[in-house]
């Protein structure tokens, strides 16, 4: 097999997180065969088990899956946001920077790197913009921790977003509460772009929303990703969405990643029964 | 210059202090003895006791009398001599399964081992002031004494019971129906005297600071969880009031050494609980504990409620909206008497220089609305102008 | 020319259907073929025999199951398309391996000026530059102006598959794969394609196109491979 | 009445393990500049909120050679001042003044003395409270791990919010800083006048929040730094041509209070806060 290219931005090996004290009995009745992935001797969840992908500059990986397929928690641990019992996640700044692994960074440093070199967009608002502060307070969040200091460059930077993502700038210093649910995901799509992220991390981003309003949302995201070719990891149920903006997909299930494939190849020839499954649902 | 500003002094401070002291007795009245206080104002002695946290009722009759009956100015005082005694030694843990009981019951069993006991409860007290009271003398002291010695013999319990009752709980427990307790009984229990509260807390140290808590605020969370902010649904296992064995090692042999009985109230509180998700064990029943010194039910139920409340709450098994009362901190960080009234009051210090830095804020803010107000008004005007070609 | 374009050789294609009692389906058996530079290959034979197969396995959007596809690549050299690493084939579909399907299939909201566009972005044009180009593709394809800026899902079906080619031909990639390019067109547009791919071979592209509609396709083609 | 003192109480009122936890907290604050070490905190005989986290500062450092000063909002004569003082000098028996340079231990509410402080002395000050995230972030476990990221961000999101606001930085006192580079810092409702004065500063801080079982401190020649942006910096309530209707004093803190006149009425005037510095540039002027 050929190994035409080494140039990844994200490499993650191994990842695995559970829930509860495990027994000896956890992986065998766990799984995609099992249909679950918590075990129903001890009642750990091992909601993702030794996941590894790679992810090059500029381009848009899917995870897709149902609820409880874990596809949630590797995003999470991809945001730093839970810790992983074991595995790496090398990050190799584009343009050849040394790979570090990002599990092995200090509170701060993670931190740090999480508002600097990630951005993430929840499928409820409220999860990534505080409701008490102004819209632009909130995109202005990861510049304040960026360090910047001058409140007249912050808000023109924070205009400039707004407008970037199709968001009535005069209404800057509105709060949260009075902006609609399609709005609302501009806002945190702003937000996420703030810091010029190298990894935009969706999390079920229209789910929730109506159609006409989810449209739009994906069309942006698609504007967003052709501009600034940015690198993104969609997670979606949707494998509408899926097909609309990512060019390869991971299928997970219980916890484990049964396929994964170039997208059209997924849609059209899928391997795993899941996958079968998931792609004669959709259709 | 003549300008002085006005300032409190010494002088001031030392006959305000006088006129406390003479306000109290200018009425004339004979003063009171602290028997006195200790027999007739049971109540506000328990509670003095509880809230400061040491059980003294002597002192606490003392502490009563010097408030003037405030209660958690009576505990304040409590605390703040409690804190200058040396310790000499713990006591070994007390059961209230030992509890020579004067009053106990349970709602969860219509007959329990050992039978009810009401004992001296007011709760069924028709609640009409009694005139009579205003005027007892010593007959009225005598006649009390007959009829209570009249009560005691018909009491009597069997010669085989005295007066210890099996647990409620413990049946409960033996039948599995019970969550088994959240911490490790043997490990050693969070000394809140020693140690700052931090979180998430110990169940010991989150049982010390109910156990000290201003009664009204622990009553007040505990309401709300039952009534509608929360998820509680409390039935009472056994609510126990009566003498507490307490006991010491024996310095040189080791040995359980009874040193004296205290007055004590104990709540056993179960509630309607799930098992935790993650968890194969059957569901089971959540048990919370309340205890304090002297009688003090409503703040024994109180304690309970919260105690089961919380560990409930941390252990993911609470359903639907909970309201403050299931947020370990918001609780135990302000319903210590002693510190919110502290904190509260201490509003009445002088505050002169962080108001002088508001007003100038102030001054700020307001200019900078006034800035906005007219910039709004000339491109109102502007706007009426254009629109109106001339 | 030590090696050929394209060397599909004991090519097998099996569907193993999960969700029908784990039966066992293969439209394509066994085949094998060499693609030369410029050369236009025609792969011809009734609906159904697996033809489509064949492209959708070059281009792994099927995944072979047997055989291999050896494609001489400018980045990569001799590499096999069955085997290659997902990042590789993304990289050959936007420098060198281009697939046009039977239908189009469109980004809703997207005007036809940039999907017709899309692989030029994907190579990273700049966008007017790019936009010129598309364009004169457009007009060259007979879309009249004021259809550029609207969505293709409004078009009727000549006009898609239009669009259609356009995108598979602007890029210029080194081995074109086209699926029933004309089927659904009228005469004169037929004869449009037959254009195209002379044109696209006359600019280094080797097309290997699957039909049915051996009349028009069949006079342009240097090779044929006929599939009964 | 001090007799029976002596004999229920120990030197300086609480018992000596409750001194060292103390000072052994002392030290781990000022090996952490701005960072809040939890301690015990006693029952002291004054209210929770009174002043009994410096108080008990005050008692587990002072020794009887020490020379105390004790103000409320600058002023010796302050009944909370008169009050601690008492107390400390009851259970201790040390000399006081009210003359700032010649004190050794000065415990303070809400100021820090005008005169510059030195190296031989320890400025005590009493907190409310601690915690400056708790005005985007109550819950003090969350707000624990903030600190331990460095994750401010909320807190300037707060401080931009502001400006966006009231068109200005509007926190009046308790002006939250960053001491050395690291953590952030409540400066208890000391007025911003004071807040600059705790940078680079000779003389050790100490703060002690009683209620809130916290001690921090800042040690001598730390860095002090207000939160503030380029474009709206930290300013101070010092106004131009402001003067001290007693001493006449134009760079000190003023606060405002209502002279009577002799006639019915009255008028207010702003005189220096801190009253000991006035009394002395009044009887400097002769």
């Amino acid at each position: 097999m050929e190994r035409p290219t080494d140039d990844w931005l994200l490499r993650v090996e191994g990842l695995s997180k559970r829930y509860g004290p495990g027994c000896p009995s956890c992986s065998r009745l766990t799984g995609p065969e099992a249909g679950t992935s918590q075990c129903p001797r001890c009642g750990t969840v091992l909601a993702c088990v030794a996941a590894g992908l790679s992810l090059r500059p500029g381009e848009v990986l899917g995870i897709v899956g149902e609820s409880g397929s874990g596809k949630s928690t590797l995003l999470q641990m991809l945001n730093l946001a839970v810790k992983p019992d074991s595995g790496a996640i090398w990050y190799a700044e584009p343009g050849g920077g040394t790979p570090i692994d990002l599990l092995r960074l200090n509170a701060y440093s993670a931190r740090r790197f999480r508002n600097d070199r990630l951005g993430i967009v929840h499928q409820r608002p409220e999860l990534g913009l505080n409701m008490h502060f102004s819209v632009g307070g909130n995109v202005a969040e990861k510049l304040l921790l960026a360090e910047w200091r001058h409140v007249g460059k912050i808000r023109a930077r924070t205009s400039e977003l707004m407008a970037q993502t199709e968001l009535p700038v005069e209404r800057i210093d509105d709060a949260p509460g009075t902006f609609s649910g399609g709005m609302l995901q501009r806002v945190q799509i702003a937000k996420a772009l703030a810091s010029r992220p190298a990894l935009l991390l969706l999390d079920e981003v229209t789910s929730g929303l109506d159609l006409s309003v989810q449209a739009r949302v994906l069309d942006l995201i698609r504007r967003i990703q052709w501009e600034e070719q940015i690198t993104m990891l969609l997670v979606s149920h949707d494998l509408g969405v899926i097909r609309q903006l990512a060019r390869r997909t991971i299928v997970m299930k219980s916890g484990h990643i049964v396929e994964s494939g170039l997208t059209d190849q997924i849609m059209e020839d899928p391997q795993h029964p899941y996958t079968q499954l998931l792609v004669s649902s959709a259709l | 210059m003549g300008y002085i500003a006005a300032r409190g002094g010494s002088e001031a401070i030392l006959r305000a202090e006088e006129l406390v002291h003479c306000l109290r007795l200018s009425g004339g009245s004979t003063p009171l003895l602290l028997p006195q206080i200790r027999d007739q104002l049971r109540h506000a002695v328990s509670r003095a006791m509880h809230e400061g946290a040491l059980y003294a009722p002597l002192l606490a009759a003392l502490a009563v009398k010097q408030a003037e009956g405030d209660s958690i100015e009576a505990s304040f005082l409590l605390r703040a001599y409690r804190t200058t005694l040396s310790r000499v030694m713990a006591t070994l843990p007390a059961s209230g399964r030992e509890m020579a009981c004067l009053r106990r019951i349970s709602a969860s069993f219509k007959d329990i081992p050992g039978g009810q006991m009401l004992g001296p409860a007011q709760d069924y007290q028709v609640r009409l002031l009694q005139p009579l009271l205003a005027q007892e003398d010593d007959q009225d002291v005598a006649r009390a004494l007959a009829r209570y010695q009249e009560l005691v013999e018909l009491g009597q319990p069997r010669p085989t019971a005295v007066g210890h009752f099996p647990k409620v709980a413990d049946y409960l427990r033996a039948e599995q129906l019970l969550v088994p307790p959240p911490d490790d009984p043997l490990e050693e229990p969070f000394d809140l005297t020693r140690q700052a509260l931090s979180f998430p807390a110990p169940r010991s140290a989150r049982l010390q600071a109910l156990a000290q808590s201003d009664t009204g605020s622990l009553m007040t969370f505990a309401y709300s969880s039952v009534r509608g902010y929360g998820d509680a649904h409390p039935t009472l296992a056994e609510l126990r009031y009566g003498y507490l064995p307490i006991r010491v090692a024996h310095p040189l042999t080791g040995l359980p050494v009874t040193i004296g009985e205290i007055e004590a109230t104990e709540c056993e509180i179960i509630s309607k609980a799930h098992s935790v998700a993650q968890s194969d064990a059957p569901p089971r029943f959540n048990l919370g504990y309340g205890f304090t010194f002297g009688q003090g039910e409503v703040k024994a139920m109180s304690m309970a409620i919260l105690d089961s409340v919380l560990s409930q709450a941390r252990a993911g098994s609470l359903s639907g909206e909970s309201g403050p009362a299931a947020n370990e901190e918001f609780v135990l960080l302000h319903s210590d008497g002693i510190e919110a009234s502290g904190f509260t009051a201490h509003y009445k210090l002088p505050h002169y220089v962080t108001f002088e830095a508001d007003l100038r804020v102030l001054e700020r803010a307001r200019d900078h609305h006034a800035a906005t107000q007219e910039r709004r008004l000339s491109r109102l005007v502007a706007q009426t102008t254009t629109e109106e070609p001339s | 020319m030590a090696h050929p374009l394209l060397a599909v050789q004991g090519l097998y294609k099996a569907f193993l259907l999960h969700l029908i009692d784990g039966r066992t389906i293969s439209p394509l058996q066994e085949v094998s073929f060499v693609v030369e530079p410029h050369e236009h290959f025609l792969i011809y034979g009734r609906s159904g025999i697996g033809k489509t197969t064949i492209l959708k396995c070059i281009y792994r959007s099927y995944l072979a199951t047997a055989g291999q596809i050896w494609f001489a690549s400018q980045r990569f050299g001799r590499i096999d398309l069955v085997q290659a690493d997902e990042s590789a084939i993304l990289q050959l579909r936007e420098q060198e391996i281009g697939y046009c399907s039977q239908f189009l299939r469109v980004l809703p909201r997207v005007s036809a000026l940039d999907t017709i566009c899309e692989p030029l972005y994907r190579q990273g044009m700049a966008r007017d530059h790019a936009q010129a180009i598309g364009r004169q593709w457009l007009s060259q394809l007979g879309m009249s102006p004021e259809l550029w800026q609207a969505s293709p899902v409004t078009f009727s079906g000549g006009e898609q598959q239009r669009i259609n080619l356009g995108r598979a031909f602007i890029a210029a990639p080194r081995l074109l794969l086209l699926d029933e390019p004309t089927a659904s067109l009228d005469g004169e547009t037929k004869q449009l394609v037959v254009e195209m791919i002379r044109a696209a071979q006359a600019r280094g592209t080797a097309v290997i196109s699957v039909s049915h509609d051996l009349a028009v396709l069949g006079p342009c083609a240097d090779q044929q491979l006929a599939l009964l | 009445m001090s007799q029976s003192d002596e004999q229920l109480y120990t030197f300086g009122l609480i018992d000596e393990d409750a001194k060292r936890e103390i000072r052994r907290s002392l030290l781990k604050a000022v090996a952490l500049p701005g960072h809040q070490v939890p301690f015990a905190s006693r029952d002291m005989p004054i209210a929770r909120g009174w002043g009994t986290g410096g108080l008990q500062i005050t008692l587990a450092i002072i020794t009887p050679t020490d020379t105390l000063k004790v103000i409320d909002q600058g002023d010796d004569a302050s009944v909370n001042a008169v009050n601690l003082r008492r107390l400390i000098t009851r259970t201790t028996g040390v000399a006081t003044t009210v003359d700032t340079k010649a004190a050794t231990l000065i415990q303070s509410r809400h100021r820090i003395p005008e005169e510059r402080l030195r190296s031989d002395q320890i400025l005590v000050l009493q907190v409310p409270m601690v915690d400056p995230l708790r005005w985007v972030e109550p819950n003090l476990e969350r707000a624990t791990v903030m600190h331990g990221e460095a994750d401010y961000a909320r807190m300037w999101v707060y401080m931009y919010e502001s400006v966006v606001k009231a068109g200005d930085l509007r926190i009046a006192s308790q002006y939250p800083v960053i001491v050395n580079s690291r953590y952030m810092m409540d400066t208890t409702p000391i007025p911003r006048w004071d807040v600059m004065r705790l940078h680079m500063a000779e003389t050790l801080f100490l703060f002690g929040a009683g209620r809130e079982k916290r001690i921090y401190a800042v040690p001598p020649y730390t860095p002090v730094a207000p939160l503030e942006f380029e474009d709206y910096p930290f300013r101070t309530e010092y106004q131009p041509g402001q003067r001290c209707a007693r001493c006449g004093a134009e760079e000190s803190f003023l606060t405002s209070h209502f002279v009577p006149g002799p006639h019915g009425g009255g008028a207010w005037v702003a005189s220096c806060s801190d009253t000991s510095y006035c009394d002395q540039r009044l009887t400097g002027q002769g």
